[in-house]
């Protein structure tokens, strides 16, 4: 398949930078973790880049984001400073929460980036509550929730859809199905089966599914389901279906997998796939790449170094921000 | 001054919170069936299906929808049909609406009322008192009225907070009467009203259990004793200066709760209050609560379960030798 | 169309007697209540005996039944005493829980019948969990899990389908659709509209709908279902479309209801039109019929008399049966 | 005698309880990943599938059907991965589970035992500690043990309690180490247990605060003062008496709990404390408990908010002067 017309050099160039440094800012986080600077939960969302970077970037600035634990991804591509997440990440005080949030609870209203919840499917409803907001304000602004394929089995998940339906408020549905919630399967969690995009149907919410391994895939699915929901169309439900490269968190060993499933995917691997697929087609060069890399290197440097040297939160100020 | 029912003090405030357009209110029925106490009655016609909006029966997304859109910028009041049911929405009150402000560090706020009703009585399932739950947990605020006047003076002050309300609105008060001026007032939160002064024994209590209150200060007048009554009004924040200062006075007090004694929010006054003013008590502090039984359905047996005056006064004969 | 040729007289005699029991014991709890001798919730399942009536006596003995809120019609067609139940309604001693549990909250276990539950959508974990205690002793049961068409919305309700059908339980789950959840219309409260048994679909449940004024339809769908279940074929569910013809509850005048809907559905009167049907097939007479209602009259007299006579539970009792 | 983790007791427990084949095991990832904490390791293939369940990820229908289960005539253990979830099964848990036996005169059973994780450090929406709102609820049972010997005795007990137990187990006490005898035991619910005796002072805890309760009383050591260190073992039945007694002896007490002070469980002891030993009271009942913040996730922050030896210390000298 060749390349869509749609994109020029810059933006495949954008869109390489953005999936490498998400992969690579993670990876740091990974050996962070390991020295310690970086504590509690830490969840990686290496593998799965090309989600977060095929629909985000197809959102104007006034849209909304609400993403799960699994967040790092959606906060930097949707231009989170890098500097400031990996802060938050070691608990600084110059971190997006000032280092309240930790890895699970990015936020950056002023990017309409709403934040990364933590509990399964918790993020659904209000996700449904910030499209209600911009539908009853009349603005146009459509709200992307990702959610896993463990959260399609939480009550939360049926209560949102019907509602968004229902009140056919301005958002899309993205499943990010990696096939696991933790260590257990699709096929044993949902009844039917891998394919949960099906269980939009008695929504009534137009529903697709998509490589999510496949940025450009995934980009053209996005952009679309996003369009469609602009223009009033009540919300869209999509599924990218895609594996994460590591264990369910730091803790996770990830021995219920089989390696042979694990190698399989790893051949899909996003950026490996498209970076070659751009070379063929001639929009990225090698020293592109190396470019690229290098910037990427540097901003990941500075973001470790920023929150090294940040300070941690003042003990006085633990009593703030709980109430106005 | 006008005399009207909580229900229509409630009824009342909500209408003036509509005028400002931010405002919307959902909920199970409160539409087309006017609530299921009454409350909203008229209001659908009056203001419309874009402001009164009738949701499924679905407790989680309704307070999680209510949460988002406070978060967008509205001003949300969600009504819940009755505490028991707020079981189900747990997840969006206490582990997201709570805590969005702290976590976002002051980035995000949640300006979401959410309106229920507590006790009652009918039965193990429907009868059941959890505003002490919601006021043990940090980033969220509770009222509790028991006037009209307060009703009104609390939603007013509810409907300008920036942070997460729960209205705790008695289910056998609806229909209580009381006077309510026609100059703008308001009542705020964290300021307990003393509702009867008396130098010999304070009362504290909120909602029903206010009037369980007052009958106790009648029959101890009746001894020529005079209890202090105060009515809380809000849990949280919690007004505990004012029955400190009464307890200085008076050295006695008893604690009246409606809710389960054992863990119940009664325990919070009682050790607050014997914290701050040990030197000063008589005796222990009392606590009068609802036996530690799921409601009974009889309404002889329901009758045993809940506080009375008998009981109130039979501890403080205990304790206090009044 | 003719009767089904499996029914005889007696069993026509004895189904139409189980719906007029319904009809006329609610019909006099409605006056108990006027006089203040039944008090809180009280919910009428007038209008709708033709689910209870059909459904229920397809089932074993040992089969498990679990209800909702709206649940004498239920427990009446399950052989609960009325005298018991009736004294239930009044708080006395001598009810179905000796006064504790009321019209919401009848129980009894000896008949498989394991109460109504009041919260709604509540009651489908719990019938999913007596299914699986079945499945797991390998007991030859059956469990019927009724619920409202408001139970729908609720996450609960998608919780335990899923696991019903992951699990293959042997359960029926028995949607009463009669289109109003309180006030609410079904149009209005899920986005699939009034056919709700398509929300099945997901779950990979097969799924039915049949006309719950229809005794005879309702009985053939059960018995299929029931028997579909117990041949271990997983979760069934069935969607009876039908009606009440009263408000919600004693305290609903059922203001949002327009006249000529009530009155259309009034016309498909499931015991009238039972009667008709089964006086013009030959299968009950005038006499039979006028035998049944003085046999009911005095069931239900006698009903009355034993809960005005019983005793209210003692006081001391109160603590009893919080524990073991 | 030998050592073991709580961990590894908690798993001897749970193996011990499998031989009688009424019981099983759900949960979320109990199966083929072991469970979040590791305590089913080895489970699924020891127990197979029948015995050891894996189940979507939704707590209402987990606990709902443990709850169903169990009056059916099984004996199922539910896993619920961390307390924070439990606010989506509160419906079953108290709406139901807690009420069946009453709401049916005894006609229905259900021994339910749920084990769910309390207390940790993973920020606001994963350090949560609700095991005093359950234990709050009336026909629910809430063991909280704080070492192997009564994880261990606790568990097999709850085997073979005949009502719904929640066992909270303390997220950073798994690895925790003691000696675990090997003959048969139990630990029965409403004893508590004396930890360390002492007379000058008695400090009550739960779980992970018992640690923080000895490290007090080794600094009270130093200055030659003898704590009494109480752990509770069960929040319900709560042996108030064991407590009662000590402070009849030692005239000054503090209660430490990890939950948020207001509203929290630790009101419940300060306030049966008072009302039964008033006149033993040098002063006021203590109470040190958790801040009343979301848990923040830096790690200093965080440290500041957990109860810690200095801070007990500190309030036993205000209160005190020890
Ligand atoms: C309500 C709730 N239950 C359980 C958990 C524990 N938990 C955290 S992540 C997770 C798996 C979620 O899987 P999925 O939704 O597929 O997202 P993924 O991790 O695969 O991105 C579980 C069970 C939780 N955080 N919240
Ligand atoms: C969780 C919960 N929310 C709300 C209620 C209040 N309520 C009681 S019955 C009812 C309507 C239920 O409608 P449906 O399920 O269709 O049953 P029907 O009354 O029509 O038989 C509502 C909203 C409740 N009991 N439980
Ligand atoms: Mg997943
Ligand atoms: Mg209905």
């Amino acid at each position: 398949m060749k390349v869509s017309p749609k994109l020029d050099k810059s933006q495949v160039q954008e869109l390489y930078r953005q999936m490498q440094l998400i992969r690579q800012f993670e990876e740091e986080c990974s050996r962070l973790y390991m020295q310690g600077k970086i504590r509690g939960f830490l969840h990686l969302y290496i593998g799965e880049e090309a989600v977060a970077v095929g629909a985000i970037p197809t959102l104007k600035p006034q849209d909304y984001i609400v993403s799960h634990y699994r967040d790092h991804g959606h906060a930097l591509v949707r231009g989170l400073d890098p500097r400031a997440v990996m802060a938050e990440l070691m608990g600084k005080a110059t971190g997006t929460s000032g280092g309240r949030g930790g890895s699970m609870h990015l936020f950056d209203v002023s990017k309409g980036f709403w934040g990364g919840y933590a509990i399964v499917g918790g993020q659904m409803p209000i996700a449904v509550g910030l499209a209600l907001s911009a539908k009853l304000k009349k603005e146009d602004r459509v709200t992307v929730c990702f959610f896993g394929d463990g959260a399609v089995n939480e009550g939360e998940f049926h209560e949102s859809l019907n509602l968004a339906a229902l009140w056919k408020l301005p958002i899309v549905f993205f499943l990010e199905n990696n096939l696991y919630g933790m260590g257990s399967h699709v096929d044993k969690t949902h009844a039917v089966g891998r394919d949960l995009y099906l269980a939009a149907d008695p929504y009534r919410i137009p529903a697709a599914q998509v490589d999510g391994m496949d940025l450009l895939a995934v980009r053209e699915a996005a952009a679309e389901a996003v369009e469609r929901v602009r223009s009033g169309g009540g919300p869209v439900f999509l599924e990218a279906m895609t594996y994460r490269f590591r264990g369910h968190s730091m803790a996770d060993p990830s021995a219920y997998r089989e390696g042979s499933e694990v190698d399989l995917w790893a051949k899909k691997d996003p950026i490996l796939t498209f970076k070659e697929k751009m070379q063929e087609d001639g929009l990225l060069s090698e020293d592109e790449i190396a470019e690229i890399d290098d910037e990427i290197k540097e901003v990941i440097e500075d973001a470790v170094r920023f929150g090294d040297e940040s300070p941690e939160p003042d003990l006085d100020s633990v009593y703030e921000h709980v109430y106005a | 001054m006008p005399e009207m029912t909580i229900r229509e003090a409630i009824s009342k405030g909500l209408r003036e919170a509509l005028t400002d357009d931010r405002v919307f209110i959902m909920g199970e029925d409160v539409g087309s069936y006017g609530g299921a106490y009454a409350v909203t009655k008229g209001f659908l016609e009056e203001f419309g299906p874009q402001r009164i909006m009738d949701t499924p029966i679905a407790e989680s997304v309704m307070v999680g929808a209510g949460v988002g859109a406070a978060m967008g910028g509205m001003k949300p009041i969600v009504e819940i049909m009755t505490i028991n049911f707020m079981l189900l929405a747990l997840d969006q009150l206490v582990n997201h609406a709570a805590k969005m402000r702290y976590m976002s560090n002051g980035q995000i706020e949640v300006p979401v009322v959410i309106r229920t009703v507590t006790g009652g009585q009918l039965g193990a399932t429907h009868s059941q008192n959890f505003e002490g739950w919601f006021a043990s947990v940090p980033g969220l605020k509770v009222a509790v009225p028991s006037t009209p006047y307060d009703a009104l003076g609390l939603i007013r002050s509810s409907i300008k907070e920036r942070d997460p309300v729960v209205i705790a609105e008695h289910a056998m008060l609806y229909g209580a009467k009381g006077e309510v001026p026609d100059e703008h007032y308001e009542v705020p939160f964290g300021q307990a009203k003393i509702r009867r002064e008396g130098k010999d024994i304070t009362l504290v209590a909120h909602l029903r259990m206010v009037n369980v209150a007052l009958k106790v200060a009648d029959q101890l007048a009746e001894k020529g004793k005079e209890a202090e009554v105060i009515d809380l009004r809000s849990l949280r924040p919690l007004d505990v200066d004012t029955v400190i200062k009464s307890v200085k006075k008076t050295n006695r007090v008893v604690v009246i709760d409606e809710n389960w004694q054992t863990g119940g929010f009664a325990g919070e006054l009682v050790s607050s209050i014997q914290e701050t003013a040990f030197d000063h008590l008589d005796g222990p502090v009392g606590r009068v609560c609802g036996l530690d039984v799921p409601a009974p359905y009889s309404r002889k047996l329901e009758a045993s379960v809940v506080p009375t005056p008998e009981r109130v006064m039979e501890t403080i004969g205990q304790l206090y030798g009044l």
